[in-house]
């Protein structure tokens, strides 16, 4: 009577679209520009697939094909890491200062 | 190495996380502590893999280098870019991580066991559907957000690309993907795999061709939708629940933003991503122009106008953006606000290019953003306002969105300048917007229009005050 | 290294949590008795606890301690299944003449 | 007997729709729909764990003969119900829901084998804890609720219990639950199970006891979450996702609730819990009273006012639902409305005793929601407005919660009815509301008082137009 682990998965995945679903509406139009990187920032958490995959090689052979492709896929990701989170505090940085002039 | 539930839960935590870090994008107020509860979320997902892989070898050194490689240009790009260039970085980084998930999929396909998902030429069958999916969407992001790139840019034509046939061609190549993964997952060839993967290139590339450069806001969006589920399908492949989570939101999001976009012109979705508008349509307009008199003016008439006021409200458009007009402005506002006039901006949903676009200039100049109004909110305001300055804005303004239905801009809300007392108008010549539809307020009799470039102009203005 | 359903069921009430929460919050504030009344229904989805306890009674003797217990507790989240259930329908109906006096 | 898998694809399924019950309630339009949604899933949670158990003896005859009692029961009471008792019927039906998760959760700890938990004397310990805390939510929200329900009918008289260290009495009890649950893991004795129950039916009255009558609303409401908290604990027991996602459900909405409540009055949440409000507080005001004049008028000199009005906001309260006259009301606008008069209802968020509670009157007596505003939306038409028809509201319109920081309802949001020209009053005397405070509106210049029942008046004016 075990539940195989994918329905689990499933569920959350479902979960995760209705949550998603209100959480962006609920973002105020102003900020749909940093929403954009952000979630380009965050969709960078595929990188977690990348490192796997990159220290999977052998001890011998570091760069076998498959951590080849993860090198490189960590490599994307991170500029995508990097310039999507500094990207969008910068914009922040900038709403930030406003309250102050009023 | 940590165990298998003890990492399920960091990554439950780090989607946790997620969520909180758009949740934060509410206001403004609480936006930069959601980014680093964003920031925060990545450090544990990236924390927990390398503990759960848990193999510090040689290896471990050379991920450090390639994602401080990574990082580095990354955070070159984020300080370098002008605000300006917002579209093209985010269509520029889709198609990163468009490749990247196909590049995961690569790993994953040949070092199965690394992953758990079987052995090479003998993957568990749900796994390798899994991460074809993310595989084929991911090229698609990649490929498509590349057009998307060039187009924007300007290094490739804006002008929609089309040839006969093209749906159906495009209808077919779709289908063959769905063939060979098919015979992917019945065979476990590798040669399906890689042209499964060559065939989603291609058309990411055949399906934005045709869709016009102006159009590309939603086609960016659209991707940053796509580019969530590929993730999302890497996450069932690696059973990672953060990257479940986060495909799902980034999903959503994507779809919304493309949604919102497409109500603010109000024309559906199909229609934009069938694509052939917005490329040279304006041209059969172009024969009504100039036979209309339109009353015009010089900085001066300009400065004249706006010092007498009481009460003036902005609305920038794509023009202050190319212009780079932002800074001017803030100070022409300055100096209108230090002579006692009450001064708003009005932002369109879908003013410039993409949505927020105006928001994100405006913050740049550093206008407070409660200054800053939403067409909601603002509209009924013309009416009691002595000066409308509608500066590179164009159709989010043309009152024929209200009145003839033959207009393809009909039905799409517009802010009433026309309501004011008088409009000045800001534009470098009578050519149409984004929509190729002449804006029959240039004609009108309370109307001004300053033909110069916006950043000039505005400078000049400031001056005359 | 399977991971234990628990943590999946776990992550399942979490996001479940978000997801009301932001379900509620976009609840009209004039729906809101029905919404109380709603919720009640729903929540006597413990009913397939009940039956489970019910139905687990040997056949010998269908009433033993346990199954007593099921049965009650049937009873009583019958009373707010069809209660709640039919109560807020009777309340939104009433809603529903509206639009039509306008 | 279906597997394991499509029995939790289902439940699932049931979670969902109830999602989406919840979501339909976002305006009256989608509710229906919302309601039949909820009604689907219950259905499918039903039908699947007959399914999944699949043992059709005799028993299964017995759970359909008792289900068609309880649910002959339910809609017995759903239709005889007079939508002035909603909050009676509320705090009844949460009675039930805990009483049921406690019998659940007394079976499961019986015949822990039909539930795959373990063996009697041998339960899992996570199974334990999870039923434990079920058993002893689902027994403090039985009893608590039965108190609430005795209060809230009259039964049971409304002003607080109080006794010295009732607080330390209450919190030793808190921690013997713990403690005995503590044993009961360890011991897995019966003995323990029983008086762990006992004693929480025993909290759920103490805790209730202290709290004033009118104060009812906040406790159904934290009652309604606790019972979602409870419905949780059993569904980890019972593995059950459709539980867990509506314990979720049920727990936010009643959390949300209170604090909407609580904003509203503006009182803290924790001073609502720890009681002694609302019962005899008003005595030390009644000195005051009776020393300034107070203009009284007859149903005549109010249909005079009404009549010659152009505009009429009317505030209904807590007395209105007492004295059941909102079909009069309805009866009064539409003769307004004839004579042409713009009319138009201000419901405060907490007028009334429950939430929404106004808004029910009204939609059962006919009116149209979209001529039913809140607070928000109409404060600023007092101002515009020539007569405010106050009927059985009173501290939602005290302007002393604007003006006496010293004033329990300091803070609280009111309705402006002083600024409409002239303001009417129905109540029954001069004495105060809810909160016990005076209300200075009665003794101004452009109030007039209507002393009557307000049903018996409302008829009395309609007669008089
Ligand atoms: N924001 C989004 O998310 C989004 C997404 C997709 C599509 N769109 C579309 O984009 C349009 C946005 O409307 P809009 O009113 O902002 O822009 P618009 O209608 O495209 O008009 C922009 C105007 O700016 C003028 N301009 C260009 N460069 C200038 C310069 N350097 N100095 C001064 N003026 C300059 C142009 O006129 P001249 O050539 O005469 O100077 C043009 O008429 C809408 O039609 C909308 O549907 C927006
Ligand atoms: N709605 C909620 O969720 C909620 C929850 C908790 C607490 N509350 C509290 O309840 C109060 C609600 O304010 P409210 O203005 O609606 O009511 P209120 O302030 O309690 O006043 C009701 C008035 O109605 C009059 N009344 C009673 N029976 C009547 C009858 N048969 N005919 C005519 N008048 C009658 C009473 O005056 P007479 O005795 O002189 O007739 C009383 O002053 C607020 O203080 C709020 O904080 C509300």
């Amino acid at each position: 009577m075990e539940i195989d682990p994918f329905i689990f998965r499933f569920s959350i995945f479902i979960l995760a679209i209705f949550v998603g679903y209100y959480v962006v509406w609920s973002v105020t139009p102003s900020l749909h520009t940093p929403l954009m990187s952000v979630t380009n920032a965050i969709s960078s958490v595929i990188i977690v697939g990348a490192i796997i995959a990159a220290l999977a090689g052998s001890s011998e052979n570091i760069f076998e094909i498959s951590s080849i492709f993860g090198f490189l896929a960590i490599v994307l990701a991170a500029v995508n890491i990097f310039g999507g989170f500094l990207v969008t505090q910068r914009m922040l940085q900038m709403y930030k200062k406003k309250k102050k002039n009023k | 190495m940590i165990s298998a539930n003890l990492s399920a839960i960091f990554y439950l935590v780090s989607g946790i996380l997620f969520i909180l870090a758009l949740r934060g994008l509410s206001s403004p107020e609480t936006s930069r502590q959601g980014n680093l509860f964003g920031i925060l979320g990545m450090i544990i997902a990236i924390t927990v893999t390398f503990l759960t892989v848990g193999n510090f070898s040689t290896s471990t050194i050379y991920v450090f280098i390639f994602l401080l490689v990574g990082g580095a240009i990354g955070a070159f790009i984020a300080f370098k870019i002008p605000m300006t260039a917002m579209p093209e970085l985010v269509a520029g980084f889709h198609s990163l991580v468009g490749l990247a998930a196909v590049f995961v999929a690569i790993s994953a396909f040949k070092n199965p066991e690394a992953f758990n998902l079987g052995f090479p030429g003998d993957i568990k069958l749900a796994s390798l559907i899994e991460m074809s999916i993310g595989a084929a969407v991911g090229a698609i992001t990649f490929s498509g957000s590349i057009i998307a790139f060039l187009k924007l840019r300007g290094i490739m034509s804006g002008s929609p690309i089309t040839f006969p046939g093209q749906h159906i061609v495009n209808l077919l190549i779709g289908i063959s993907i769905f063939v060979l993964i098919y015979f992917l997952c019945s065979s476990q060839s590798e040669s399906f795999f890689w042209s499964m993967i060559a065939i989603s290139f291609l058309i990411g590339v055949l399906l934005i061709i045709p869709i016009g450069g102006a159009d590309m806001p939603v086609v960016i969006s659209m991707l940053n939708s796509y580019s969530g589920w590929a993730a999302a399908g890497i996450g069932f492949t690696l059973e990672n629940t953060a990257l479940i989570i986060t495909g799902a939101l980034v999903g959503s999001s994507g779809a919304i933003l493309s949604y919102i976009m497409c109500k603010g012109m109000n024309r559906s979705f199909f229609s934009v991503i069938l694509g052939g508008f917005g490329g040279d349509a304006s041209v059969s307009n172009d024969k009504k122009k100039d036979q209309k008199p339109v009353k015009s003016g010089n900085a001066e008439d300009a400065a004249f106008l706006l010092k007498n006021a009481s009460s003036v409200i902005i609305v920038p458009g794509y023009g202050m953006a190319v212009a780079q007009a932002q800074h001017a402005l803030r100070e022409m506002v300055d100096t209108l606000k230090k002579n006692d006039i009450k001064v708003s901006y009005a932002v369109h949903p879908v003013a410039g290019r993409m949505p927020g676009h105006m928001n994100v200039l405006l913050a740049e100049a550093n206008v407070p953003y409660d200054e800053v109004f939403e067409l909601d909110d603002i509209n009924n305001d013309f009416a009691n306002t002595d000066v409308a300055f509608v500066i590179g804005a164009n159709d989010v303004t043309n009152p024929v969105a209200k009145t003839d239905p033959q207009s393809p801009i009909f039905g799409m809300p517009v802010l009433d300048v026309e309501k004011c007392k008088s409009v000045l108008f800001v534009k470098r010549s009578l050519s149409p917007g984004y929509a190729g539809v002449d804006n029959e307020l240039f004609y009108r009799e309370n109307t001004m229009m300053l033909f110069a470039d916006a950043k000039k102009m505005t400078e000049d203005i400031v001056k005359n005050i």
